[in-house]
């Protein structure tokens, strides 16, 4: 991480957050099943302290003009974990997601009620430099977007360039950032090549490793992996299950196979012709062998109606 | 909207049938069994011996059905959960098959003798008319995953160990008089009848997980 | 099953022999999509046939020479044509035009797409719309009535404080019907094209790259610069050279505000310029035979001037389109 | 938590994104403060003018304004706030001339509207008389026929060269696609005095509409083919291979699925081509003859259109006929926008 | 099936193939393990002579100007059964299948050699009236692609206006194409409404129901649900399932559940590097519960390297 | 390219574990049975009851994972045998140890008296021995997927027959002195001691399932 002293700096809030992370999923009591999921936990928060205390969303809506696309939604994402986010389509997962870095804002008319916050302060706060905010919670979209008009090396470095901060040493924190992202071994010799040349995992990968530059404490996925092969998916799952190690992750996923896979957490959404609610959420062992509504049930194996 | 996955019901549905056909195997089996060595009827312990294999058949098509039912359906939660329950639910049946097999099995070991002393007819009938019972009500357990049915199945259970018990007061009473080898036979007789409702148990138990999801 | 036939198999040919319907559907277009090059062909031969005996008299002087004179001796039409002036202040006045038009174009197709709020971007879009669809005569008019009084006084001062830039110099302080209004009544008139394909190429700069660059914690200009720019730049390029083109063929409207002389001027702010398109409009009326098959062979050296231009233009765009992906 | 906990309270939506009332009045006082000195240094040098006053505001306040925001959020939002301000200052630019033409036009124009103007001819008027005298009812009809005939003329064949750019793309495409572009350029001039060439010169035939309409089919042509090829080239692929798959031939594919679908872009694509010719002048002057009198006959005799008149009207010389023109310019003004409003609202309907 | 009275006296080899399909992949033995999916088989082919013989591939190669995609593949497709091709991106499956009904050689430079047998014809053949095989074999593709100018019933029936076929009932045929391809009930009210409207899946079902209206022998998808949300994606399955029942389905997925789901023969394609071969074909389950090709394994089980 | 589905690979591996864990932990269990039942230890009789409280909890605790790891990884082919062939292992293992805990409960049973007469002991204590040998094998079957080593827990089985026989006829036979009751007790114990080698077997068998796909 020495790369990142000087960013470090930048986010104020660093020194405050030395508590262990007590947010938590509501029914998060450890269970005999979730044994497995408790193990990744485990690994994934070493110290707890750097990780700060997650995100958490307080009675989040979402507007576009006068519809109300999102209702009332307050979701806890502890440090360290992944939490993954179901429902069927156009139950406002995207629109939830984009609201926990300011995304939501750029379409003409949206609203939102609620706070975020990251680490205790809501990002949605007046005054807030909304830059910073989206520096401390990076976004890995549906597809693979890179600049293509930068190479490889450029890409990862792209975001300091955007926020124009100053780094040390910059290729130092180019190496980390494709390491933890799981493409270093394959670009290591092309990283002046234009990221066009890239394989769409590859390309996904790279714009994961672009968002670490910036050394997020929160990372928001929306389908990251719904443009790729089932390889590159495996390969995109393997980089989360480590980021998690070091970042909280939230993920909306489309692929009920991939939210059991990677997350510790499951929270399910559904919109039922209104705006989308938050039906249940929960440990994903849980979720995926004993989900307590029905509803929740019905959706994860593939009953509708 | 009309409920999807319309061929995955239908493998369910037939999963479940299996294992209610193979209930009403092994209550064939076990009542069948128990008619063979009451009456030293050597025709029908071979017929019960030969339901047993088909059992195990049955068993085997069930296993591989339910193992290409998860690869190729990959369910989860309560429809794991029954194929999974399904899974052990036939080996249980299996071994239910079996005790009706080694019942029949000592009917044949006696032939043309009877294994069973007169003043204990009546108590090994009430042992097997038991054990049928148990394992009928087993089937409706499984037909209606009614969880209040199956505690009843493990009450009945009960009263086979107390049938059980009896037997074995019987055999070690000093009133006894035909011998260690009949008494053998006998304490065997009673475990396989034993182990019978115990595995009927199991069975409605399982349904208890199916349900919850929970081990009670 | 794949029955590892290691032989080598030679591709199969498919009869794709189409229907009668689609052969004769397709010799139409077929023949049709050549009535461009027959429209070229035609008017470069008919204008080059018409005016061969200008180039055969005149020979090279007629592009490089700077005097056109046409009298009658004993009956008979003679005169010296030269329309070195009319390019040199063609491509002045266009190359003026592009250079003041191109950067307000380019910034108001960014303030367009990404700070205009809705209400004022569509009333820009509309004005940009209608200022493509307004008659060039119109522009004349305008120009000469209302744009050319400012535009002589912003000259004056032009000439006052910047005079020590050579092109800002003039001979005489005479501004009137200069090189300068045309100019501007030209940038006027290629900012609604120049501006909407760059608003056009700007508005397809991917959505999900944009994103990524707010998500990134850009601003709105880091995120211009880095993915709308790189994206679009090609286009802006395109966008002028279009623009180039219709400014270096444009008539009527510079012919109503530019004081034409076949003279070597390249002060803009001097009022004496040359334009082909407006000469020959100019001389057309009182022309004789002979003059005007010299109208003619200056149409055209204008003909292949546009199309040089044009022809660069393309190759620029297409070069910019490809290397930018 | 965690659950919906049914907060049936109706939250209000909110907008924290947007500038508040302080920021709002902020960037007021930012603009008064630019104006005071404005007026202060345009008092005290020599600058002089209405353009002084625009330059030295804009200047100050993009200038004021990124300093009040570097205090704020440093060089990063010093950047944005000036480049925002470049940004709309060329809007306004742009934005100016366009009033002033409009404004202009219509101020004068209206002033020669009278009762005879769409229903009389020149035939018994000379552009010097009195406004209230003729009219330009042949120009209209002759733009009209002029129109017509060059769509007729130019329209099949630039929907079929889109045609074949777009769905044979054989083999001569690039070369074809490089002549329409080539052709999108060419001087309206050099088109017309081409027709007076190939046609009018050595000829016994004199100018008439449809030789103006053939210089005008000429410019007509790149600009539809050009659209057309752009609304044909967004009809997505998947919808020919769907027709070729369910057993149509190309020439079937193309007249029911193809065209139909880009049934209202071509319709935009005519309507901007004729946008484009209606208010052509300079090909018109060597073409159509002259003509001051109505002429229905197409293909005969001279005659005459909107933006020749006006050129003709231009050239009189008199405050009469100075206002001739701008009345006729007008006209054709509104002609055009007309064409232009439905052109978008066709192009409008499709996107909905 | 009526209303298709005319159009099936248009195929011209109706008579001829009356006899039962004895056309099987390879390793078709039944086995115990395969009974569900006998079971189905059973249901699909009632009297089996309408469904014809299927259709047969035989050494097929595919290049695309030099470049050999697809090397020998040799595949029989028994008539009402459904053949799921799966593979890594790239592994030529859609060249393949696009050989299948002859669009392959849209794409400039295109060549293929071997046979495809329809009916025992080959549809190669010189003189072979390329749009009639189109009719009998139809195409659904990636992204629903109804024709957007044309009503949901102009659609459905697109297919005998394109071929310039006549049917005496047209009202029963697109009833029948309708609740054929599930769509009957959602649309019955808005035949007159454009295709526009329906939503991804609904589409994709009307695409369906138009390759029905010209009465296919066979029917060639190629990831005809990549584009779609979880629930459209079984509705289509389910159609798939229903329509297996009357004729002979081939359908490229990436999704290998889906395979596992909707098919009765599996074939697995792999390229590495070179063009794309077929490793194995084999009854669905057998695939998915024990592959005899190491890769298959690998690739159904998800394991890559 | 390296594996990929790390996670999945530890979870798998995880799983394995546990079946050679639960497999040590009946190894430990029926050998101090074995003591117990032989000795009069009532101590170690009672901590193998104890132990197979552990046992049971364990492998509920391994059937909860691997239906987990079935929802959450939707394995196929070879994963999935190996997730369902645990499933049933892990029920054998279970039954195995309840084999040792009933031998312990003979021991608890009879206390302070001992269950096995002396000319027994040595026929017990081999029996026990031959128990253990199984169990050990079979854990390295379980360990290595070797089919052939699978063969050899069969054969060790037949000698396990033998004795069992061995024990029977010895009951049977005229000299026998001590009584019905003691009879009954060592017929248990056989038949446990027999059916512990049994569900042994049936663990080495699925072994040849997971690795071929089909029953043997
Ligand atoms: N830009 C927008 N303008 C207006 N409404 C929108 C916009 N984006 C989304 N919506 C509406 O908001 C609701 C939620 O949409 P959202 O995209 O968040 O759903 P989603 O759960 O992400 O669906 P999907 O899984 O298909 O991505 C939907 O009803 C949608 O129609
Ligand atoms: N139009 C084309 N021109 C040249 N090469 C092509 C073309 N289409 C495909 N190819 C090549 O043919 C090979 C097979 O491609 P194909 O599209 O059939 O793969 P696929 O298995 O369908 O992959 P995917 O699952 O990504 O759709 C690839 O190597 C590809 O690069
Ligand atoms: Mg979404
Ligand atoms: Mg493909
Ligand atoms: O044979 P059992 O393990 O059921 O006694």
């Amino acid at each position: 991480m020495s790369a990142h002293e000087d960013l470090n700096s930048q986010n104020d809030n660093n020194g405050e957050d030395m508590t262990i992370a007590n947010a938590q999923p509501s029914h998060a009591a450890p269970k005999s099943l979730s044994e497995v999921s408790a193990n990744r936990l485990k690994d994934r928060t070493p110290g707890n302290a750097p990780l700060g205390t997650g995100l958490e969303a307080r009675n989040i809506h979402a507007w576009f003009s006068k519809h109300l696309a999102v209702q009332d939604i307050s979701l806890d994402f502890a440090a360290g974990t992944v939490t993954a986010l179901i429902g069927p389509s156009g139950c406002g997962k995207s629109t939830f997601i984009r609201t926990l870095n300011r995304m939501h804002e750029f379409i003409p008319g949206a609203a939102m009620a609620g706070e975020v916050l990251l680490n205790g302060k809501d990002i949605y706060e007046r005054g807030t430099d909304v830059t910073k905010i989206r520096l401390q919670i990076g976004m890995v979209f549906q597809k693979p977007n890179p600049f293509p008009s930068m190479t490889i090396g450029e890409n990862v470095l792209s975001g300091l360039k955007l926020a124009q901060l100053k780094v040390t040493n910059k290729d130092d924190l180019m190496e980390e950032c494709l390491e933890r992202a799981g493409l270093w071994n394959e670009v290591k010799d092309r990283l002046g090549a234009h990221a066009g040349g890239l394989s769409g995992g590859q390309q996904q990968r790279l714009c994961i490793a672009r968002s670490l530059a910036v050394n997020p404490k929160v990372l928001l996925m929306d389908e990251p992996c719904s443009a790729l092969d089932p390889g590159s998916t495996l390969r995109i799952e393997e980089t989360i299950g480590e980021l998690a190690k070091s970042m909280t992750i939230i993920i909306v996923t489309h692929n009920m196979q991939q939210a059991a896979r990677v997350s510790d957490y499951t929270a399910f959404f559904l919109s039922d012709g209104g705006p989308g609610k938050l039906i249940e959420v929960g440990p994903t062992n849980e979720i995926f062998s004993t989900p307590r509504d029905q509803r929740t049930e019905n959706y994860v194996s593939g009953r509708f109606g | 909207m009309p409920l999807i996955r319309s061929v995955f019901q239908d493998e369910l549905d037939g999963v479940s049938q299996t294992l209610l056909d193979l209930t009403a195997m092994v209550c064939t089996a076990i009542s069948e069994a128990t008619t063979s060595v009451l009456n030293r009827d050597l025709t029908i312990a071979e017929k019960v011996i030969e339901t047993d294999d088909r059992i195990d058949d049955m068993q085997h098509e069930l296993d591989g059905r339910i193992i290409t039912i998860i690869a190729r359906q990959q369910p989860v939660a309560t429809d794991l959960r029954a194929l999974v329950t399904a899974l052990r639910m036939s080996a249980d049946l299996e071994r239910m098959g079996d005790m009706a097999h080694h019942v029949a099995k000592i009917t044949r070991m006696r032939h043309p003798e009877t294994a069973i002393p007169t003043e204990l007819i009546a108590l090994i009938k009430n042992m097997g008319e038991t054990a049928l019972a148990i394992a009928t009500k087993m089937g409706q357990v499984i037909a209606t995953r009614n969880v209040d049915l199956a505690l009843e199945v493990e009450r009945d259970d009960d009263e086979m160990d107390q049938l059980h018990r009896q037997l074995i007061s019987t055999l070690i009473a000093p009133q006894w008089s035909h011998g260690v080898e009949s008494a053998i036979d006998l304490t065997l007789l009673g475990r396989y009848y034993e182990r019978f409702a115990d595995h009927a148990v199991s069975v409605s138990r399982r349904v208890h997980f199916l349900v919850t999801g929970n081990y009670s | 099953m794949s029955t590892t036939v290691h032989t080598t198999v030679a591709p199969r040919e498919i009869s794709t022999r189409p229907r009668p319907s689609d052969r004769l559907f397709r010799a139409i277009l077929n023949v049709m999509s050549y009535s461009s090059l027959l429209i070229l062909t035609l008017i470069g031969t008919f204008l080059i046939f018409r005016g061969f005996e200008t180039f055969r008299d005149q020979g090279f002087k007629f592009i490089t020479g700077f005097e056109w004179t046409s009298n009658v001796v004993d009956g008979v039409e003679k005169g010296t044509f030269g329309i070195g002036a009319m390019i040199i202040g063609t491509l002045l006045i266009a190359f003026t035009a592009i250079a003041i038009g191109v950067p307000i174009s380019a910034m108001t197709a960014l303030y367009l797409n990404f700070y205009a709020p809705a209400k004022a971007k569509a009333l820009l879009t509309t004005i940009l719309d209608l200022m493509a669809a307004f008659p060039s005569i119109l522009f004349g008019l305008w120009g000469y009535f209302v744009l050319a009084p400012m535009a002589e006084y912003w000259a004056k001062l032009l000439y006052k404080y910047f005079r020590w830039i050579p092109i800002f110099d003039a001979p005489q302080p005479a501004f009137a019907r200069s090189p300068f209004i045309a100019a501007l009544v030209l940038t006027v008139m290629i900012i609604p094209i120049v501006t909407s394909v760059s608003r056009e190429v700007f508005s397809q700069a991917p959505l999900d790259r944009i994103q990524a660059a707010y998500a990134l914690g850009a601003t709105k200009w880091a995120m211009i610069r880095t993915v709308v720019i790189p994206f679009g730049a090609s286009g802006v390029v395109g966008g002028a050279m279009l623009g180039l083109g219709r400014a270096m063929g444009e008539t009527v409207a510079i012919y109503m505000v530019l004081n034409i002389a076949f003279i070597n001027n390249l002060h803009i702010l001097y009022g004496v310029g040359g334009n082909v398109a407006s000469m020959i409009v100019q001389k057309w009326g009182e022309s004789g035979l002979v003059e005007s098959k010299a109208l003619l062979a200056a149409g055209f050296v204008l003909f292949m001037l546009t199309l040089i231009v044009n022809s660069i233009a393309n190759l620029i765009v297409r070069y910019a389109v490809k290397s930018g992906k | 938590m965690a659950t919906n906990a049914t907060v049936v309270s109706a939250m209000k939506p909110t907008m924290p994104w947007q500038p508040t009332r302080g920021d709002r009045a902020r960037s007021v006082i930012r603009l008064l403060i630019s104006a005071l000195l404005t007026y202060g240094i345009v008092a005290l040098t020599p600058l002089k003018g209405k353009l002084a006053y625009f330059f030295v505001f804009i200047a100050l306040s993009t200038f004021i304004t990124a300093v009040d925001k570097f205090r704020a959020g440093g060089k990063k939002a010093a950047q944005d706030s000036f480049v925002s301000a470049l940004a709309l200052t060329a809007g306004v630019i742009v934005f100016l001339p366009v009033a002033s033409i409009l404004f202009t036009t219509v101020s004068r124009g209206v002033k020669g509207f009278h009762k005879t103007l769409l229903t009389d001819t020149m035939a018994k008027a000379s552009i010097t008389d009195p406004i209230s005298m003729g009219g330009i009812l042949h120009a209209i009809v002759g733009t009209i026929m002029i129109v017509l005939l060059a769509s007729i003329i130019s329209v099949p064949l630039s929907i079929m060269t889109a045609l074949y750019l777009t769905e044979i793309k054989g083999r001569a495409s690039g070369f074809i696609q490089f002549l329409v572009q080539a052709m999108s350029g060419i001087p309206s001039i050099v088109a017309g005095i081409f027709i007076y060439a190939a046609i009018l010169v050595n000829t016994a035939l004199r100018g008439s509409a449809i030789i103006g309409a053939l210089a005008l089919a000429i410019l007509m042509i790149p600009t539809v083919t050009r659209t057309s090829q752009e609304v044909l080239r967004l009809i997505p692929n998947d919808l020919r291979e769907a027709g070729l798959a369910l057993g149509a031939t190309q020439w079937k594919t193309v007249a029911t699925i193809v065209l139909p679908a880009a049934r209202s872009g071509l319709v935009t694509a005519f309507i901007l081509g004729v946008a484009r010719i209606a208010g052509e002048t300079a090909p018109l002057l060597f073409t159509i003859g002259a003509a001051d009198t109505l002429n229905l006959n197409p293909i005969n005799g001279a005659n005459s259109a909107l933006p020749y008149y006006t050129w003709r009207t231009l050239t009189g010389g008199t405050p009469e006929s100075m206002q001739r023109a701008w009345t006729a310019i007008l006209v054709l003004l509104i002609v055009v926008l007309a064409l232009f409003i439905t052109a978008r609202s066709i192009s409008r309907r499709r996107i909905s």
